[in-house]
């Protein structure tokens, strides 16, 4: 057992750092973070940071070389998290199209796709979105009803979706459709890579209850897509987005340092606010509870590490790795909720009237979101006792 | 015994839903968001009209002379559709406060007015980095010829329906004090930035404001502690109303949303979930129904029974909501739906005027626990 | 609303607080209410008790004035309960014959059954058990699978019991037995007057976690019973069982109050202990703990008497009345869990060397109880859910 | 990184679990119940030759001066079992306070014993109506011509498997000290009735005992601290090991378990009840190989890394223990069952030497949160 890094490990953190300190928009790792706010101008910023990154050879590490990477090791991947958590830096515009989609056309992507596709989406020239939920298709996606049919040679779509992640400043989107009705509920999915721009794409943003719209509505209408659009085969879209979502092999590192950084912080709140020139600290209540917030935070990443060890050790994740999710999410909930609580009735100020940062006030509202999105917390409580402890599958499924 | 409200009191309740009921839910609260803030003088006027703001208020002035239990309908159903506006400070603390302290020529000169729907009335009673119990002040009132100037800076002030008298405290020879300071008085009003945008709070100053004071100098804490009895009771009341509304609507969202070809209220996960809801609403129920029956009737527990009552709804509201979203899903997390408009509320009122922990450790003193003999609750006579 | 007691229920009261203090067994109110422990002697200390109650006219109160009860008035069962928790009586020793039993017999029995076991179920000469449960069918009472076979005009019964409640001691079984196999799982039910004096009756005590021995096993090899000892029609027993339950008119009245009783000596504990010369209560940790448990505690009997009142105008218990149970059940358990974390490791002892009451200790360990008999909490949301919210059907059932 | 027990670890885990394969689960553990306490130096013998009692004592003593995560299997695999006997408190206790604070003569005079299973050791801290945490002492030491002669009396004594020396605590000029006593120079042992009956715990008098000094007078609080940490995390282990086993068999129990024509696991208030018992599970494990692990690296956040798996595993094996006797039903309630064996045992666990408050209270201590500046967790370095 030991937690250190290896030389190697310590000079790729440390050549990070460094093309960070340089790299970084201006002013941002003095603390000035805040993102433009019109829509054009957010969207030219993202873009910017993700050329930064492809300019310094940082966008995607775990790619091979050959397709612009750096080939990282498991450890160093772990690391990149770790470092842009810690400097808080500006999101992923392109985190779809890195994480996910070029790794799975690099897989099983036709040559022409990985010829269309693959520098665009390094290089952030391309954004992409997924297009997998829908109104009537949440926790089952199974129950997806956005048709594809083909016609004259051409695939003509038609549906709703939900929930698309950046799909308001996406070029192309990851898209489920259903493309022949089955009796077995996982076939006759066809997975396209559609063409955003296009007459029959309309997207709508989602306000969420924290204010932001990272979300929207596509509503696709007479959306036309080809042959050559299809990932791997026509029917069998289900297999791709299992293998899509294997991708993810550093799990939830970023969620993981997250999680532990708003922890810090509101432990200097706790450290920092005084009520009657006491620290909050001092209270024993809250002293306690975030005794046991940081325990149990502390467990979460434990666990964590626990679990890429299995993958270090045997090339693939265990199957306790799904605990990761839940946990992290659930604990993300509570720590902001604690947050609340203690800042008394002050903690309703917001914004710039915050007692302490208004920023903690609206990650208390988005962390509604982290036990729902990416598979609420019932649906992951019932593939871990399926899964993980053999116990019988739900009634309905 | 009867452990039910009145008949009376069901009728008057469903006076008031069908008065709701034009509000189409939550259209007010949302137009207040929206920077509406006509609708919170018109819906005012509409429950002044109801006789809403007579009910507290007693017959020498003018008022119905009703008790705390009468208001218990009237704010599960404004706690229902999240109504905007200063109705539980005017009517279930600064009349409160005024009945018990006021002399007489201060109740003629506000009560009538208030009864009628004339005049609301707020408190500004916290301060920055004092104590999150607003019982800290920094704020002083200097004696003049004809009262009190008062000096200082208030946060955390509702002003929601602009008020036209706060209720303050500030500093006196005596120590702490409680004054009325009219709204035209205040040297300057900073709106503020809230988690629950149907409220409007603001920072406000009092540069040698005209004060009258209230009640005997120098005894702020017990009044504060007496008014927020009644202000606790009429609270809890209002946030039964919110989950009262959160259980229904999270049920009947379970029975239409369908997911792995069931109605998800069909998943324990869920229907348990529900009906930990429910548990905690009846409960919730039952405790501010009491609580406002020992406030009416000046019961010998009075204060454990709205302490009791506050702490428990206080965070089983929020745990409402937050389950509420939960069963929601995707959709549960947007602005499109109530729920997180009853989160928000639920949170604001949280620490409103003391925690949870504040309401438990009223609670255990209330109770003898520290005087080393038990003394029994009330009910039933044994 | 009005918490007070008409003086019709107060003089009742009177009447019984005084018939107690003179009849109680000797020392029980000063505190020796110190049960027999072998079997024979617990046996007689509590039929002598419940002659005693006989003899006074307070062992069947609610009972029409006919069969020898006193007509009581729900208001007037309740001070009973109020009464009998407050001076901590001995158990009733019948009280499935008192208060299940005969009320059903009344309602549906034969003019020969109410003969033959109204009074001595009254007196205590014959006491009752049920037979519901089997290895098989606890939640889920229809799997039962004990037959009852019409042979030679006798019905000749096998099968097995189990949390038979006082069966070591009974004379009388009222036994659920399936006597014909139905598609509906609720039909082909029959409910037998058995007596347990007969060869092919054999019961084993249960040995609780907590040590007591309050139910058995009943094991039936050919038990014999007659047309005569059928309760209501041969098939129809599930709705003879529900007669049998809407009996409890007063409902939990009995835990609501003992669980007050029971959070009040944790409260005297509290301020009885002291550490370094520091009563517990003093500790922040301990005053906020015991307060939430005073709200919610109270909360439930609020809930009870706000349910009583509905039953009271209404003349029947309303829907809500079915959450008392799970409510009253899992405090239960809480005081306990909080009462044992307080008292630190000297918590562990208990009889005669523990830290205030060695009783509370087994009272912990039985709580676990609370939940499971009567209906699991799981049922028990289930019902609620379904009953009370409308909440479709659980699968399976 | 490496976050795992190393391969020479899982199977020496392998060797221990096919020892107590032998036992047939907790049936040692009901030997004691039922009186037959031959059980308890049998299992001692075995774990001998085993070779566990000689893990944590130096090689100087005759031992294989191995760390705390070389006892992470051991005490998993007693603890699934409930192995009745003092190994907790021999080799997690008494032997690192003897090698921290032992004089040579001492150590020479115990350890090679201890490490060849021929003695075992328990410790005399508690006294009655004092602290819940055991460093208040009444209990005297006299200085005398050889020694020390203590006086006084001590309460939940661990006794079983007839320890020979006791660890006890007791007043000096100096101020609280540390003091070995020798079982045979007890003047009474009165048998306490305890709640896990697979205890032995007595309340002992010494009347002018001879007590050996161990360590500097007047610091028995620090060495108890010291000798806690390693204690701790040996008793987390053991935890871990009891969470294990019910997590398993509630899991195997709902699978075939039917009601209502299914297996109750398939019933989402059973399923998800569960998980949650696993996801502790395995926050619990994580914790208590990093506080092992912090011990023998004697880490900077050594005292955070252990308090932090004690109070969060304290809490989380009870109520898995609760849980798993809910989830079983009716038999789950009987003694019949082994889980309310491991009830017991966790209820035993919570607060021993500490309770969970403690444990938190000293997590935020070390992690300067009292300081003014914040300190940072060791993991990862960053």
């Amino acid at each position: 057992m030991n937690f250190t890094f290896t030389e190697n490990e310590e000079t790729f953190r440390g050549e990070l750092r460094g093309w960070l300190e340089m790299n970084l928009p201006k002013g941002w790792l003095q603390g000035d973070r805040k993102l433009p706010e019109d829509n054009e101008h957010y969207s030219k910023f993202l873009r910017d940071w993700q050329r930064t990154l492809y300019e310094g050879g940082w966008a995607a590490i775990s790619w091979p070389k050959e397709y612009g990477g750096r080939d990282a090791t498991l450890m160093e991947e772990i690391i990149y998290h770790q470092e842009m958590v810690r400097v808080q830096s500006p999101p992923l515009v392109n985190y779809i199209g890195i994480h996910m989609v070029a790794p799975t056309l690099i897989q099983m992507g036709t040559d022409e796709q990985k010829d269309k596709y693959i520098e665009k989406i390094l290089t952030g020239e391309q954004v992409w979105s997924q297009g997998y939920s829908e109104p009537g298709a949440g926790s089952d996606l199974t129950a997806l009803q956005t048709t594809a049919v083909k016609k004259d040679g051409k695939w003509i779509i038609n549906g709703q979706k939900v929930w698309t992640s950046f799909a308001h400043l996406a070029d192309r989107c990851f898209l489920l459709t259903k493309t022949s009705q089955s009796e077995k509920k996982h076939e006759g999915i066809t997975v396209f890579l559609l063409d955003m721009d296009q007459e029959g794409v309309e997207t709508r943003p989602i306000v969420q209850m924290d204010g932001h719209q990272e979300f929207n509505e596509v509503y696709l209408t007479d959306a036309i897509a080809t042959d050559a659009d299809i990932v791997g085969e026509e029917g069998k879209g289900w297999s791709v987005l299992i293998a899509l979502m294997l991708h993810e092999r550093s799990g939830i590192a970023a969620q993981v340092f997250t999680l532990e950084q708003q922890f810090d912080s509101v432990i200097e709140m706790a450290k920092t606010i005084r009520v009657n020139g006491t620290p909050l600290i001092e209270d024993p209540f809250v002293e306690d509870g975030l005794a046991d917030l940081h325990a149990r935070i502390n467990g979460a990443k434990l666990n964590y590490y626990r679990n890429i060890t299995h993958t270090l050790k045997n090339g693939k994740p265990g199957a306790e790795s799904s605990l990761d999710k839940l946990l992290v999410s659930e604990l993300t909930k509570e720590v902001f909720d604690f947050a609340m609580t203690i800042q008394g009735h002050a903690g309703v100020l917001t914004h710039d009237d915050a007692l302490f940062d208004g920023e903690m006030q609206r990650q208390y509202l988005a962390s509604f979101g982290a036990t729902i999105g990416g598979g609420t917390s019932e649906v992951q409580r019932n593939t871990i006792g399926e899964r993980i402890l053999g116990l019988p599958k739900d009634l309905g499924r | 015994m009867d452990f039910a409200l009145s008949e009376e009191q069901e009728l008057f309740r469903t006076a008031i839903r069908k008065y709701m009921n034009n509000i189409n839910g939550t259209e007010a609260a949302r137009a207040v968001i929206d920077g509406k803030l006509d609708v919170v003088t018109r819906f005012a006027s509409g429950m002044a009209e109801l006789g809403v703001t007579a009910i507290p208020v007693s017959e020498e002035s003018d008022g119905l002379g009703l008790g705390a239990l009468d208001l218990v309908p009237v704010f599960e159903e404004t706690g229902r559709v999240l109504l905007p506006g200063s109705q539980l400070e005017t009517l279930a603390l600064a009349v409160p406060l005024l009945e018990s302290y006021g002399t007489p020529a201060q109740k003629a000169a506000r009560l009538p007015n208030v009864a009628t729907g004339g005049s609301t009335m707020s408190v500004a009673w916290y301060e920055k980095g004092t104590s999150l119990f607003p019982n800290s002040f920094c704020c002083v009132a200097a004696k003049t010829e004809n009262g009190y100037a008062l000096t200082g800076t208030k946060t955390l002030v509702p002003v929601i329906g602009e008020p036209d008298v706060f209720i303050t405290g500030a500093q006196t020879a005596e120590g702490k004090s409680l004054f009325l300071v009219k709204a035209s008085d205040l040297a300057s009003v900073r709106m503020l930035s809230v988690i629950d945008e149907t409220q409007r709070l603001a920072e406000v100053t009092f540069d040698a404001a005209p004060g009258e004071l209230l009640g005997e100098p120098g005894n702020a804490a017990d009044m504060m502690k007496h008014g927020l009895l009644h202000f606790n009771a009429a609270l809890c009341s209002s946030m039964v109303g919110g989950m009262d509304e959160l259980v229904k609507m999270t049920a009947e969202y379970s029975k239409i949303r369908v997911q792995f070809n069931q109605p998800i209220g069909r998943f324990q996960a869920i229907k348990h979930g529900i009906v930990n809801m429910k548990l905690d609403l009846e409960t919730a129920r039952s405790l501010s129904y009491y609580a406002a029956w020992a406030v009416e009737s000046d019961a010998v527990d009075k204060i454990s029974a709205v302490h009791s009552a506050r702490s428990f709804i206080s965070k089983a509201y929020i745990k409402a909501a937050g389950d509420s979203i939960q069963i929601h899903g995707g959709i549960g997390f947007t602005e499109e739906l109530d729920v997180q408009l009853f989160l928000k509320r639920a949170r604001y009122y949280e620490n409103y005027f003391g925690s949870v922990h504040d309401s438990r450790k009223e609670t255990a003193h209330s109770l003898g626990w520290h005087l080393g003999s038990a003394t029994r609750d009330a009910v039933p006579a044994s």
